[in-house]
Order: structure tokens, then C-alpha cells, then sequence
């Protein structure tokens, strides 16, 4: 019920939502939560295990009981915290985890089930039959279990990622994190002040103290209205500090849209902050705990500082007769509040027996609430006391344990907090995370006044640090009473009292696993599911590792906390993924004769990051084979043109370049002609083969080096390491070119002819043998071209720089289509390259020696190189090892298939019986079968052996022949006539 | 007490009053026959196949902490047997046996759930690997589909087939692979180990191993000095740190592998789903939690936490996938130390010293390991030969480069695998 | 006969202006001349410097700097590595160390307006406040997954280089990074 | 995670890349036998506390450094050029 004259809202506004369906009013300001309460709506949500009735407990992103999901289809969000959600016009509200309705939920029978489900029951039954698990069992409890629903849809709204760096964080806006901000700032630190309210203030929201003879939220929009002005501050509302990290990283979640349903267009729903400070201040205050006494899990039953905020922030109370259960002086505030604010106060319940009394409202000493009845929401609380029991008649009950220090992020880098018996709670210990300061609440400290100068304090510390000079200033006049607390964790009597309220944790439950050996605050939280609800234990943790030491005979501080981790409070896939969402996931990278490629109708295939045509179709070709058979012979009889400029290309250039390259390649380079071109075959220091290329000589210090598409990075990391890390005396630089030049391949009987047509002058044949590398100019641009060859024929690489690339392209089309030629794809090079037994990562996928590719003889025996003495382990020299062979079908079924493996003809395919694999398979139209590349054990000394291939997958089993891998041209008279 | 329906209606009726400690804790006796390092679970189910297949009870698993707190309490609870390179294959399929009769052979409920593993591929050449695996699996004696993109699509329809930034061309179909309820599986073989008579010492820190000769005669603890005459080390993450107490090192770095979960959602995921161009793994817990990981964080750590870009990388993987995850918000993130190896595989072998036996090196894999490591370890520790689906896993493989197991070929470098 | 006719990098992505804040193309092979890097032998460091000074009027920039101005700019591109951007390397510089044409490797855009260092926050992880990184500052980096080379090169204005196949994907993130900060007003 | 590059200043860790412990930068004799290769290519003290370590600023300036850090802290005490290291013989 709304409660004339209180509250922080704009009531000038109201603001119509739904929620189940039911339209309510609320004004601008309020959150969801308390609106509802306005409108006297209590039960807003069901329990995770029994489905019992539940109301919300607190008024912050703390809340275990009031979530729900906003919004419907692509846009639908689960598991919303109403506490947390401010309302806008036409904001949708559905209860979860109930079926039909929240009212009536068919599930709420587990409740009387309640004594089969005990902690862990889970693990004693639904053993038999085993078939039953995935079939009946599991099914069922995956149904009941859950609380809201994705949608299913893709996720299209926007989310960002992004960086601020400062010199001091402030984590938390209440009097300690304002006074910190305000004194660092005015110290000249450059500041971010960061709050996960929509407002900032904290409980000065929330309170009635004043400040300087003024109310406290007055205070802090002074403060907040001066900060506003400074050039080295920065104030982050609806942004909540989730996560420390090491050197003074830290994650933040700012929520950017969800209070308003018109977002500006490009406008993020959230924005997930790394924020890198050099200090930082935790003022992240504390959460008001719970009693647990028997049915404490009605709706109308929440904390006390939670009825005091909806009281004094949104005007609302949440019930005509209030009862206030306590341990604290704090928590008679509440009644305090609430008679001055014109609702009825039922009682103050304080379990001490010198609790102060009031003669504002009655208090009862030395009592306490023992039980609570009403279905859907309060009716009556029972209480007992010295004189007896007796039964009060209220729809709300205002409860407080104490409070606890949100000591979370001070512990995410695995320090432990420590116990402080005054205050009956855990707070920082000094140090946890470098370079974060407590203060305030969060660091045990309570009244107003003490949290301002605690405030003050932390940010001299951090300015200190930071080398500034702080001022202290003239505190303000604010409330400074003391925080007198007896530790009353739990009710003793009969009945069910809950402690994680989501997921129906009972004191009972924690007492069961007590006795069943569950007695490491790790085993019992994990045995009773205790703290893994969506609060993640904030609302109960304490109270359950008291209850646990209580059952075990040891102190709190020996039972020990539960580790604290990352997030503080939940925090969306989509906004920690933000720079990934769809084709974001990584860079795309395109080739200067992408758009012809595509214009010509070739379906693009992804090559690491790039993009390659996957083949040309023509006019009547209608699957990719033809176009790929078409390819392969235009390229076998005429002239084939490819873009290659996704090969990794790397200037080497230095006085030590030649003798670094006899270090990384297994052959020898320093005596590799200038002109020349060579194949290199290069190992890593275990002794398997990393990469092969060509690599060029271009001046007598100067080298061109290729590598894979997909190992450029890694080879330029590689050369790298070999120079800085192994022979740093030699003086040689690397420089990627690969996207300083487009380079095509030109390969056929006619690439000669072509190109005589294409250069400003025609090939000299002498100055152009087999490998042979240079200048030349194309209409007076200076290019370099190389004869080497991928595909088996006379051939050339073509490359110009890379503005003309895209123009190149289309001139090389031009010329080939003349002679009967046209461009070539991925498709039809595999199948040329499979032809000449030429090898790539299909073949050197990590695991092959030089000598499984038959190139042992490739390794210098006059030099040392990287992996040159591993590689001859006894193990990776065996000749029983499986070793490249080519294979030819001679079965009645003539198919190949790359992943199937090989046998003697007469074995089983088992695994004992395995004597290699299949990896690359093509259908060669030069030959007119299918070929295929493989690994077969001693393979060199097989050929001729008939064996049988086996996939399993694909029900594909044939005979081949093993052959030599070169199954074209094996003499390579084609390549180098 | 045996555990059954029948005993969970019987308690309820008497208020749950009746149950007895899932286990003991006993005072250390001053000599075993076996003492085993490591609560963990390869170091329980190790001490329960002792037990229960070789008749020795007079065996301690010392803990430094509590039962269960390492590695098999923190992971994504995945089980499968996918691999394809001899020594992985036969002991992975020997693993999946042991835990397709587990929750009867323990009498207790682990959950393990054969809801299907697909490892999804984005390329002609994945898809070839991925048929070699597959086909291997079969060789095996285990099962395996290589599903195309619409075969995963009716499977899995949530997926971006559409904008994804590399297209999903099919998937490898596992489906005896799924998950466990991984403490579970720690507190069911802490049990039947205990009812062998087996000793679980918890706060129990070994800090020196005594050997005499070239042989082991037992640890120094924080709780005293026990004799034993035979010692197994299995303490995956500090690996290093307790074989350098018998003056050893071995090939293993120590990293961080974080993992996350999500607030309960009603089902939504059916199947374990991994992401080929991204580490990406995930499922969805009977809790209703999306369960997933990714990537170690590439540097040494025993921090058990991690840092920013490996968990941004595995978000943004998810989104990539399966953007309908988005709206799904990160509960909790924890991390776990994991014993890196040269090959990426594990190693179940004596060691130079009599009696000191190691069980180490288990990269990611630790978890669905955990009953076929056991079962191959106490077989080793028992009779002094290497249990036939654990050969490979020895020591020196890497000196003498027979027999290496380089599932990723990325080689001897610890954090790639 | 068709001719060779060069193509920028960000051909037709380029220029974009969203919320006061343009990013356009700085054609380094067309109008802007072109760029070589530059690797000073062990030892001609200075020489090296000394000949950059005298030819093109700007000495070799230190780490993290860069020297010259619009139109000639030696920008430090990593270790032991600077970029000429603008005049063709004079002759001489061959003599101190090895040069590497670039012209056409980079894609090269200048960011500008007000706001720009709030989209660059949203694409690199450096500390860009005004005092950490001034005018004339330079760094090699990560943005959105692509290495890079940020220069600031005037008070609001920067320099973003990425390899020239990545320009839609740069292009594509700095729009999106715009939109994010031009609808936060 | 940052490390302070001696050439870039301190940096976020996703612009550097991780080998491994800094013995990668001892490479023996190519004869100096099986267990010394072994030694230095797989066995690893593994300490938990400060260690030696090879990273390499991929994303900047391309030097590969030594960094010491502390593997249960993440603390980074200190980063040098491997090259400086190697020279001076390390």
C-alpha cells in the first residue's frame, strides 16, 4: 500500500505494466517490487524445490524470491530480479516456475512430499531400472526443475564491451563511497564512481538519518552534484562491479536499456566494463540477514532494512499491521519509521532480553517469532517468549539477523575473509586484492557517520598509493549510534525453517548432512544445493555455516566461509560476449578478387579467417563436381588462374637472414641462389612437421618466406622465438608481406603464353627455369613473379601489390578465358595437388615426422636445425610407424573417403587390427578414379599391397592398392619443361 | 545402510532421523599397505578398485582438504569416450563401460546421463578429422554418427545456422556420451571405498615422502608419519609439487581451466554441445543451470580462478553458436588446476622409485577418467603391470617418443593441448 | 586492353559519420603516398635517425611515438620498427637498414570528432586518457581481435591501421562502436 | 592479467602469448642425449610460487620476454627481453 508523503518518486508520473497479464499503476522511480507492493501484490513467485508461495525478502539485487521474466518473444529475460527492474509503460511481467497459474501450481504438492525430498535424497533412489534415468527419471526432474525460460530465439539486441581506466574505483554509492569519490576527486585522482542503483545514494535512499541537518539522499545529491562537475570523475549508475581480477582489472555490467522501452537506435541494452584502476575502494555496504524460524518463507515476511527502503524510497508499505523480528537496534528503526509514517506496528519481537524499549511502539524482549501462518501470504506469527506463547494477527513481518559486509569482490582472488564476533560477522581482510580498500559498510562498519569517515580514510589510503596528496575534510553531522547485536541465527523448534530461500534449503536439511558426514561448509553447501541458488548465498550463507557449526560443534570462524567467486551478481552471456555475437566472432579477411569471385558465382569457403572460392561454376553445371573436373583439366590442358595471396608471405631481411633459415628449415638456404626459390620443410623442436613453403632469395641478405594459410601467425611467432629467444646475435628482421602483395597462381601448359601477353616484356625461357624468382612489370607496375607450382604443371605465382589486385584478377581472367584458361578454385586444387601426392595440413596435422612424408633425407646432416634431434627419437624414426602412401580403388566399389582407416585385406575393422587412415580423397579426372592420400604402417615398402578401407560412418568399405602418392607426372617433367 | 527408494520413503516417515555418515573419519593408523595422495576423485576410486577388485582395505587416501574439493568438484561433469589415437581409445572406452554400471555398482546416484555428445565441425577438413575419430570410435567398439548440417539441425535446432561467423557444416555425434553430477561421483566412491574399509584421512596434508634405498616406505603429514609399502601419487594440479618430495619432475605444467554456470532455466539444451572453431563446450545441468567452458587460460596458475579474455572468448563463442543464450545470465565462474602434459595425455605408471606410483597429467580430461583411471591404477599398483586399457600411459614416452598421444598435434608444448 | 586500376582497402565502406564523429580512409598507396618500414641494422640506429632527419625531416620515432607530421610521419611499429608514412624512402636509408614496402598492406583510417576515444574504448584495451596517451603517442595493439597500430594524431583525432583484408571487419566494428556511443548523446 | 612490457608499458594480457617456462631459451648441444632433451623440452619444475616464463607480445611490439610471476598470486614482478636474457647468456 502506497503511504501518502513518503517516498523519493516522481508522483507526478504514473506508469502503467503488467504483470501475469493484470495491468497495475506505479509511478516513475519505482522498481517492479515496489509497485507491486504498492498495488498490494505479495505473492510474485514459486520456490525452486517445493513450489511454496513466495513474496519478495528483500529490496535489492540481492533478491532470492521475486524474479520473473520481462518481456516476450527474441526479447524475453528470465530470472529478472523485481527488485532490481525499475518499471516504464508497457513493461511486461510474468511469473516463472509455476503451472498452471502462480496462484494455483499444480507442483506446490512437492511441499507435502517435503519429508522424501531431504538434503541429497536424490542420490539414494532412482537407480532402477537403469534405463529409467535418461528416459523417466531425469526427464521429470529436468521439467520441474529450472525457474525461467529462454525464449529459444536468437538474441538480437545489441550488448557492448568496453574500457575505462582510472586512477581510483569506487565500488558503491552509499556515505562511504561518496565521501571516497569526493575526496579523491577533489585530491585530483582521475575517478570512477560506480553504483549498481539507478540512483545513487545508497541506504541514504532509504534511511530518514540526516546529514548536516539535512536528509540523506539531500546530502548525497550535494555531493553527487559536485562530483557531476569534475572533469576527473566519472559516475556510472545502473553499473555493478561483478568481478576482480589480478593487476587491478575489474569487470562491471552497466545496464543501458532496460528501464525505458524506447532505446535510441545503435543503443546497447548493456555495456560490459573492464575497468582498469590503480586503486580501487570496495563501499559495496552489507545485506540484512534473515532469521530462521519455522514457515519464515511467507510472502509478507521480508528483511527489515527492505520494508524501511520501500518505506522511506518509494513510499510503500508492505503491510497495514506490521511485526518486527530482531536481534539488533537496527532493526527497531524499522518500527520507528513506519509509526511516523502512519502504519500500524504490531510489535517489535527482539530476541534480547535488554533490548531498548520505545514508547513509540511495543516491544517485546527476550522473544521470538517461532512460527508464521497464511497460505498465500502472512496472516499471524506466533511468538514466543518467557511468559508463553501467543499468536499476533499482521500481514507483514520485518525481520533482521544483522547485517553482513558484501565482502564478495575483496574475496574473488581466493583470500579469505575474517570473523568479527562484535558485529557477528565477516568482513575484509586487509590485502585480499592489491590495491583494494574497504569501506563502510562492506567493511564492518555501520553508523552513517563512521561509514563517512571510514570513506575518508580509504580514499587517503588509495591517494597515498597513487602519490596524491588528500585533504581530510570537515565531516559532516550525521547519526552515529552504535550496532548492538546478539547473534540469533536460528529459531529453535519443530518445523521447517528456511535459510536459501530459492532453493527450499531448511535448517534441517543443513543439520542432515551435518550427520551424514557433510560437515566442510564445501560438502554440505554442495550436498544441500545451500547458497547455489541465483543470490549465490547472500541472503543465507551466514546463517547456514552458523547453523552447520552449530551441528558440528565448532565456531564459525573455524567452519569457515564457502569461496566467493565471480560475478558478484549475475551477468548476461550476450553482454560478456558482446565482441563475438554472429559474424562478429572474429575478423573476416578478403582477398582483393573476393567480389569477382563471388560476382562469378563461387561459393565461398572459409580458410582460417579468410574467405576462398570454393569453385567457378559455368553456364549447365549443376553440382560442383563438374565445375571442379572442368577446372582440374582447364587447368591440366590449358591455363588456371587462383588467388594464393592467403599464403602467409614474410620478408626476412638482415645480415644473419641466411644462416637463421638454415636454424628454422631442415635444408640448407644460406647457399640458395639469389633468383632462386626453394621448398622448406620446417619442424618444431619436437621433431614434427610445423609448416612447409617456399621460400625465395631476393638479394643476398634478403629472403621471401611462405607459409601455410592457416600457420602464418604461428610461423611468424616461430621466427620470432628462434631469433629473439635462441640466436639473438644475429641481426635479421621479419616483416609480414602477405598483405602487402595479391598473388595469383598461373598454372597450365599455357601460363607462359599468358604471361608473355600479360608483362611489359616476354619471359626470357633461360632467365625463367623451374624455381627461378624476379622482378617484372606489368603495365609499368613493379611485380614479382615465381615460377613454382602447386598443381604439378608449368606454372607461375604473379604477385603485384595489393591495390591492384582486384584489376589483375580480372585482367588474368581475361587472358586465360583467351586461351581457353579461367580461374580455378579450392576444390580444383585439392584435387591437382592430391594428383602430385603434394601435402598439406590434412597431411601434417601435428603428428607426422619428416620421414612419415618421406622427406627424412630433408634434414641436413651439415647443419643443426629446430627439431632436427628430437625428430630422431626412436619412436618417431620406427619404420613401423603409419607412413604417406597414395591409394587407388581396385574394388567393386570405387569410392574413397578421407576419416576412413585401413587394413590388411583379411583383418576385421577393429581397432587392434588398424594399420592406418585416409586423409585427403579426390576424384581425378585426369585419371578418371578416385585417388587418395593416406597413412599407412611401413607404407614406402607396401606399394603394390592390396588393403582394404573402412568407414564405419559413411558404410563405405572398399579394397585399394597402396601406391606411390604421386600419382601424376612423377617425374615432375611437366612442372619443369 | 544400502541406499534405494524404499530407504528415502522409510526415513521421511521417521523425519530423516535414520541416516548414518556417508563415510568416516577416521585417526590415521601408523602403517597401510597402500597410501594413496590425493581425495580427489581418481584418488577415491582408485582406493574403492582396491578394494573391491584386488580385496586391499588396508589402504589410506590422505586429503589435504576435503574429499571431492579438487578438480572433480569443479568442471563441466562431460563424460564421453571420443578419441582416436591408440592408448586414449581403449582406455576411454573402458572408462565409459565402468561408468554405464556405476550408480549400481556404488549404490548411489551419480546422475550420469547419456544424453548425447556432438562435437560440431565448420570445415571439409574438420569434417575429415572428425571421421577419423568417429571411425576410430567404431573400431573401438564404441558409438559414433557423423551427422551433416541438417542431421544436426533436427537435433539441435536452436543453433545460428544463419549468421554465424563459421557456418556449421555437421557434427560428430557421440550418443553414449553426456554428463554426471560430479561430486557425486566423488562421495559414491568415497563410500564404497569406505565400506571396503578403506581410510579417507581429510585435512590430511602429505608434506614428505620417505624412500630408503630407492624404495618407498611411507609420508610425513601434517598429521604425522605413516608407514606404507606401497605409495600412489594422484594429485592432479600439485603433481608437480608432491613428486618433487620423492625428487622428481615430471612433464607437467599446472594451469587454470575456468568453467561457468547459469542461473536455473527450464530445459533448454539437450545434448553436450561443443563448437569447433572456438573452445566451447556446453550442457545444461538437471538443475536446470547451463553448464559450459572453454579454453585453459594459456599461463602457469594454481589460483583455481582465471582472468577476463579467456571467459570473454567463451562467451562470445556461445553467442556466436547460439545467440538464443544470451539472455542466460553467468551465476558463478570458478577454475580448476589442470596438469598439462607435452602430448595432452595422462600418464598411469610406476616410477623410478619402488613403490611410488604416479597417476597424473590428465589436461582436461580428468573427469570422465576418473572410474577407468582408478580401475587402471589400483590394477597397477596391485600386481605391478599396467591394466591392458592403460599401456600406453607411460612415463618416458616423451623421452623416447614411442607411443606419444597427441590428440590436438600441436605438439610438446603444455598449454596447447 | 583493361588497365590495372589500384583499389584502396576501404573502397566503398568509407567515409562514415555518425554522432558528429567521421572515420574516413587515409589512402596511404593513393594520395598519401607511401609507406615502408623501417629496421635499422644492429648498430645504425642513429645513422639510421641521422638519415631519416635529413631526408624526409623527422628522426626515427622512440617506442610508443611518433614523429614528423600530416602528410610525413615516422610511426614506431614494434620492436626495432618504424613506419614511413607519406614520402618514398630516401635512398640513403637503405644504407642503415632494411626497408619493406607496405604501402598496400595496412588498411589506414583517421577517426575523428568528439567521442572518438569513447568508441576507441569500446575497440582497444589502452589507457587512451588524455594525459596517458598524448598527440604524437603511437601503440601497437589488439583491436576486436586484429592487431593494430593507433596513433593519436591530433586532439581528437586518431590513426587506425589493421591489415588491409580486415578493413570490412574494422569498418563494420568502428560503425557499430559509433552508433553505441553517438546514441548515448 | 597485465604485464608491463619493458618497450610497450603495461598491457592487458590478451595481447601477449604464452610459451612456457624460460628454459625453452637453454637449448642444448644437438648431442647432449635423450634425457637432456627430454629434460629441456618436458620435465618442468612446475613451482607454485615465482617462476620464469616465456611470453610474447603478439599484439604489440613483437619482443618475446621473460616475465617473472608468481603462479599462485598472478603477481608479475618483473618482464625483460628474452633476447637481453639470452645474450647476457642465461
Amino acid at each position: 500500500m502506497r503511504v501518502a508523503g513518503k517516498g523519493l518518486l516522481d508522483r507526478a508520473r504514473t506508469v502503467t505494466f503488467t504483470f501475469d497479464g493484470v495491468h497495475y499503476t506505479g509511478f516513475q522511480g519505482d522498481t517492479l517490487a515496489s509497485a507491486l507492493l504498492a498495488n498490494d501484490v505479495r505473492l510474485v513467485a514459486r520456490s525452486f524445490k517445493y513450489h511454496r508461495p513466495r513474496g519478495f525478502l528483500s529490496a535489492g539485487s540481492e533478491e532470492p524470491n521475486g524474479l520473473m521474466t520481462i518481456a516476450s518473444g527474441a526479447a524475453q529475460e528470465p530470472n529478472v530480479r523485481a527488485t532490481v527492474q525499475e518499471i516504464f509503460p508497457g513493461l511486461e511481467a510474468v511469473s516463472q516456475n509455476r503451472w498452471p497459474s502462480l496462484g494455483f501450481d499444480v507442483l506446490s504438492v512437492n511441499d507435502l512430499a517435503a519429508p522424501f525430498f531431504s538434503a541429497g535424497f536424490y542420490y539414494k533412489t532412482f537407480m532402477w531400472p537403469r534405463a529409467f534415468w535418461e528416459k523417466v527419471y531425469e526427464p521429470v526432474i529436468r521439467r520441474a526443475a529450472g525457474l525461467g525460460a529462454l525464449s529459444g530465439l536468437n538474441n538480437g539486441d545489441k550488448y557492448e564491451a568496453a574500457w575505462a581506466h582510472c586512477d581510483l574505483l569506487v565500488i558503491g554509492a552509499g556515505p562511504a563511497g561518496l565521501m571516497t569519490a569526493l575526496v579523491a576527486a577533489r585530491a585530483g585522482a582521475d575517478v570512477i564512481l560506480a553504483d549498481e542503483d539507478a540512483r545513487m545514494g545508497g541506504r541514504l535512499l532509504a534511511e530518514t538519518h540526516a546529514i548536516d541537518g539535512q536528509s540523506g539522499h539531500v546530502w548525497a545529491a550535494t555531493v553527487l552534484d559536485e562530483l557531476a562537475t569534475m572533469d576527473n570523475v566519472r559516475l556510472m549508475t545502473r553499473t555493478t562491479v561483478t568481478g576482480a581480477y589480478d593487476q587491478g582489472t575489474y569487470s562491471a555490467l552497466e545496464r543501458v536499456g532496460h528501464h525505458t522501452a524506447k532505446r535510441a537506435a545503435g543503443a546497447p541494452l548493456e555495456t560490459f566494463w573492464r575497468i582498469v584502476a590503480k586503486q580501487a575502494v570496495l563501499a559495496a555496504g552489507a545485506l540484512e540477514r534473515p532469521v530462521a524460524f519455522a514457515n519464515n518463507d511467507r510472502p509478507g515476511i521480508m528483511t527489515a532494512g527492505a520494508v524501511r527502503s520501500y518505506l522511506n524510497r518509494w513510499g510503500v508499505s508492505p503491510g497495514k499491521s506490521v511485526a518486527i523480528f530482531g536481534n539488533n537496534d537496527d532493526a527497531h528503526r524499522t518500527a520507528h519509521d513506519l509509526v511516523t509514517a502512519g502504519v500500524h506496528v504490531a510489535a517489535v519481537i527482539d530476541s534480547r532480553h535488554d533490548a531498548p524499549l520505545s514508547d513509540m511502539f511495543d516491544v517485546r524482549r527476550g522473544a521470538q517469532v517461532c512460527d508464521s501462518s497464511g497460505r498465500k501470504g502472512l496472516e499471524s506469527i506466533t511468538i514466543r517468549s518467557v511468559s508463553g506463547q501467543d499468536r499476533l494477527q499482521v500481514d507483514c513481518l520485518a525481520m533482521s539477523g544483522g547485517w553482513n559486509p558484501s565482502v564478495h569482490l575483496a574475496c574473488h582472488m581466493n583470500g579469505r575473509p575474517e570473523w568479527r564476533a562484535d558485529i557477528a560477522a565477516f568482513v575484509p581482510t586487509p590485502g585480499m586484492v592489491p590495491g583494494l580498500h574497504s569501506a563502510g559498510a562492506c567493511n564492518g562498519v555501520f553508523s552513517t557517520a563512521a561509514c563517512l569517515r571510514d570513506g575518508a580514510g580509504a580514499a587517503n589510503r588509495a591517494l597515498d598509493a597513487l602519490g596524491l596528496k588528500g585533504a581530510v575534510p570537515e565531516m559532516p553531522e550525521a547519526e552515529d549510534a552504535n550496532y548492538n547485536l546478539t547473534p540469533l541465527w536460528a529459531v529453535p523448534g519443530k518445523g521447517r525453517a528456511w535459510l536459501d530461500f530459492q532453493n527450499d534449503v531448511t535448517v534441517k536439511d543443513v543439520k542432515q548432512a551435518a550427520s551424514e558426514n557433510f560437515r566442510s561448509v564445501e560438502h554440505m553447501k554442495r550436498y544441500t544445493t545451500q547458497g547455489m541458488a541465483t543470490d549465490q548465498g547472500k541472503n543465507s550463507n551466514v546463517n547456514a555455516l552458523a547453523v552447520l557449526a552449530d551441528a558440528t560443534g565448532r565456531g564459525i570462524p573455524e567452519t569457515g566461509t564457502t569461496t566467493f567467486r565471480a560475478p558478484y551478481s549475475p551477468v548476461s552471456i550476450a553482454a560478456m560476449g558482446a565482441s563475438g555475437q554472429g559474424a562478429g566472432f572474429a575478423p573476416q579477411r578478403y582477398t582483393t578478387s573476393h567480389g569477382a569471385s563471388v560476382a562469378r558465382g563461387a561459393p565461398m569457403i572459409e580458410a582460417g579467417l579468410w574467405y576462398r572460392p570454393s569453385f567457378f561454376p559455368t553456364k549447365g553445371e549443376t553440382n560442383w563436381r563438374q565445375s571442379c573436373d572442368r577446372e582440374v583439366n582447364m587447368v591440366r590442358q590449358a591455363v588456371g588462374v587462383c588467388d594464393v595471396s592467403t599464403l602467409g608471405k614474410i620478408d626476412i631481411q638482415g645480415p644473419g637472414a641466411a644462416e637463421l633459415l638454415d636454424f628454422v628449415y631442415t635444408g640448407m638456404f644460406s647457399t640458395l641462389k639469389t633468383g632462386r626459390a626453394r621448398y622448406g620443410l620446417m619442424l618444431r623442436e619436437d621433431g614434427h612437421v610445423m609448416d612447409d613453403g617456399t621460400t625465395a632469395r631476393l638479394g643476398d641478405t634478403h629472403y621471401l618466406m611462405t607459409t601455410t594459410t592457416a600457420a602464418a601467425g604461428e610461423v611468424m611467432r616461430h621466427l620470432e622465438f628462434a631469433h629473439q629467444g635462441l640466436m639473438p646475435h644475429l641481426d635479421v628482421s621479419f616483416i609480414s608481406v602477405t598483405e602487402q602483395w595479391a598473388q595469383f597462381a598461373i598454372a597450365g601448359p599455357k601460363s607462359r603464353e599468358l604471361l608473355d601477353r600479360l608483362l611489359d616484356s616476354p619471359l626470357n625461357r633461360d632467365d625463367w627455369p623451374f624455381m627461378a624468382c624476379g622482378a617484372v612489370t606489368v603495365q609499368g607496375i613493379a611485380a614479382r613473379l615465381f615460377r613454382i607450382s602447386f598443381s604439378g604443371e608449368h606454372a607461375y605465382e604473379l604477385a603485384v601489390p595489393a591495390r591492384y589486385g582486384a584489376a589483375l584478377f580480372d585482367l588474368l581472367l581475361e587472358r586465360a578465358g583467351a586461351l581457353g584458361g579461367g580461374p580455378y578454385g579450392m576444390e580444383a586444387l585439392n584435387v591437382l595437388r592430391i594428383e602430385k601426392g603434394f601435402i598439406t595440413h590434412a597431411e601434417i596435422h601435428g603428428r607426422v615426422t619428416p620421414s612419415d612424408i618421406g622427406m627424412g633425407r630433408m634434414i641436413s646432416a651439415k647443419k643443426d636445425c629446430i627439431g632436427k634431434t628430437m625428430s630422431q627419437r626412436p619412436g618417431l624414426t620406427d619404420k613401423a610407424r603409419e607412413q604417406l602412401v597414395g591409394l587407388k580403388p581396385t574394388g567393386a566399389v570405387k569410392q574413397l573417403t578421407s576419416g576412413a582407416h585401413l587394413f590388411s585385406q583379411e583383418d576385421a575393422g577393429v581397432r587392434v587390427n588398424g594399420q592406418g587412415y585416409v586423409t585427403s580423397v579426390a576424384f581425378s579426372p585426369t585419371l578418371g578414379h578416385m585417388i587418395g592420400l593416406g597413412f599407412l604402417k611401413n607404407g614406402p615398402a607396401r606399394h603394390g599391397e592390396i588393403i582394404r578401407m573402412v568407414d564405419h560412418l559413411r558404410g563405405v568399405e572398399t579394397l585399394c592398392e597402396v601406391v606411390n602418392p604421386v600419382f601424376f607426372d612423377p617425374e615432375g617433367g611437366r612442372a619443369r619443361g | 545402510m544400502r541406499f534405494s527408494g524404499l530407504r528415502v520413503l522409510k526415513e521421511g516417515l521417521f523425519g530423516n532421523k535414520g541416516w548414518t555418515p556417508h563415510w568416516r573419519d577416521p585417526e590415521p593408523n601408523p602403517e597401510y599397505d597402500v597410501v594413496i595422495i590425493g581425495g580427489g576423485g581418481h584418488g577415491l576410486s582408485t582406493a574403492y578398485y582396491l578394494a573391491a577388485e584386488y580385496g586391499l582395505s588396508n589402504v589410506a587416501v590422505l586429503e589435504k582438504g576435503y574429499i571431492g574439493g579438487g578438480n572433480v568438484g569443479r568442471n563441466t561433469t562431460i563424460v564421453r569416450a571420443n578419441y582416436f589415437l591408440q592408448g586414449n581409445s581403449e582406455f576411454y572406452s573402458h572408462s565409459m563401460k565402468l561408468w554405464e554400471g556405476l550408480e549400481q555398482e556404488l549404490n548411489y546416484n551419480v546422475m550420469f546421463s547419456q544424453r548425447g555428445v556432438i562435437n560440431l565441425f565448420h570445415s571439409d577438413g574438420q569434417r575429415d578429422a572428425f571421421a577419423r575419430r568417429g571411425n576410430a570410435m567404431i573400431n573401438q567398439g564404441d558409438d559414433a554418427i557423423l551427422l551433416d548440417r541438417e542431421g544436426v539441425r533436427t537435433l539441435v535446432p536452436y543453433l545460428d545456422f544463419d549468421n554465424v561467423r563459421f557456418p556449421v557444416y555437421g557434427g560428430l555425434y557421440h550418443p553414449r556420451g553426456g554428463t554426471a553430477r560430479h561430486d557425486a561421483v566423488a562421495w559414491g566412491y568415497a563410500r564404497g571405498a569406505d565400506q571396503r574399509g578403506v581410510h579417507l584421512i581429510q585435512n590430511c596434508e602429505v608434506t614428505g615422502i620417505d624412500i630408503e634405498g630407492g624404495t618407498v616406505r611411507g609420508v610425513q603429514t601434517s598429521r604425522g608419519a605413516i608407514r606404507a609399502k606401497k605409495v600412489a601419487m594422484v594429485v592432479a594440479g600439485r603433481s608437480g609439487q608432491v613428486a618433487a618430495m620423492a625428487g622428481m619432475r615430471l612433464p607437467v605444467e599446472s594451469h587454470v581451466l575456468q568453467a561457468f554456470v547459469t542461473e536455473g532455466l527450464k530445459p533448454v539444451i539437450d545434448h553436450v554441445l561443443s563448437f569447433g572453431m572456438g573452445h566451447f563446450y556446453i550442457s545444461q545441468s538437471d538443475k536446470g543451470g547451463l553448464v559450459f567452458g572453454g579454453d585453459i587460460d594459456m599461463y602457469a596458475s594454481y589460483a583455481a580462478r582465471g582472468n577476463l579474455p579467456i571467459v570473454e572468448h567463451v562467451m562470445e563463442a556461445g553467442m556466436t553458436l547460439m545467440p538464443m543464450i544470451g539472455k542466460a545470465r553467468v551465476l558463478r565462474s570458478w577454475g580448476g588446476i589442470m596438469d598439462m602434459t607435452p602430448d595432452g595425455s595422462p600418464y598411469i605408471d610406476k616410477t623410478g622409485i619402488d613403490g611410488l606410483y604416479v597417476n597424473c597429467g590428465w589436461n582436461y580430461g580428468g573427469f570422465k577418467a576418473v572410474p577407468g583411471s582408478g580401475n587402471c591404477f589400483a590394477h597397477l599398483i596391485a600386481t605391478d603391470r599396467p591394466h591392458g586399457a592403460a599401456t600406453r600411459f607411460r612415463l618416458d614416452r616423451m623421452r623416447t617418443g614411442v607411443g606419444i598421444i597427441d590428440e590436438e598435434g600441436t605438439g610438446a608444448q603444455h598449454n596447447l593441448h | 586492353m583493361a588497365e590495372l586500376i589500384p583499389k584502396s582497402p576501404c573502397a566503398g565502406l568509407l567515409a562514415l559519420t555518425i554522432g558528429g564523429m567521421t572515420a574516413s580512409e587515409v589512402d596511404a598507396g593513393m594520395d598519401a603516398g607511401v609507406m615502408t618500414s623501417l629496421v635499422p641494422f644492429r648498430g645504425r640506429e642513429k645513422a639510421m635517425s641521422d638519415a631519416l632527419k635529413a631526408a624526409h625531416g623527422m628522426g626515427f620515432p622512440a617506442p610508443g611515438r611518433a614523429t614528423g607530421r600530416a602528410g610525413a610521419r615516422a610511426i614506431w611499429f614494434g620492436q626495432g620498427q618504424a613506419l614511413l608514412q607519406g614520402p618514398a624512402p630516401d635512398a640513403s636509408l637503405g644504407e642503415y637498414g632494411s626497408l619493406t614496402d607496405q604501402s598496400d598492406a595496412w588498411a589506414v583510417v583517421r577517426l575523428e570528432g568528439k567521442g572518438v576515444r569513447d568508441v576507441l574504448a569500446r575497440l582497444v584495451p589502452l589507457d587512451l586518457r588524455p594525459g596517458a596517451f598524448r598527440r604524437g603517442h603511437t601503440a601497437r595493439t589488439d583491436l576486436a581481435h586484429m592487431m593494430a597500430s593507433l596513433t593519436r594524431v591530433g586532439e581528437n583525432a586518431f590513426q587506425i591501421m589493421v591489415f588491409r583484408s580486415m578493413a570490412e571487419t574494422l569498418v563494420h566494428d568502428l560503425k557499430t562502436a559509433m552508433e553505441g556511443v553517438g546514441a548515448r548523446g | 592479467m597485465r604485464i608491463t612490457c619493458p618497450i610497450c608499458g603495461e598491457r592487458d594480457r590478451r595481447e601477449f602469448y604464452y610459451k612456457g617456462a624460460a628454459v625453452a631459451l637453454a637449448r642444448p648441444d644437438p648431442d647432449a642425449g635423450p634425457e637432456v632433451w627430454d629434460e629441456y623440452l618436458h620435465l618442468r619444475a612446475n613451482p607454485a610460487g615465482e617462476t620464469r616464463e616465456l611470453w610474447y607480445h603478439e599484439a604489440g611490439c613483437s619482443a618475446w620476454l621473460v616475465v617473472t610471476r608468481n603462479t599462485v598470486t598472478h603477481a608479475v614482478l618483473g618482464a625483460e627481453l628474452a633476447a637481453s636474457v639470452k645474450g647476457a647468456g642465461a
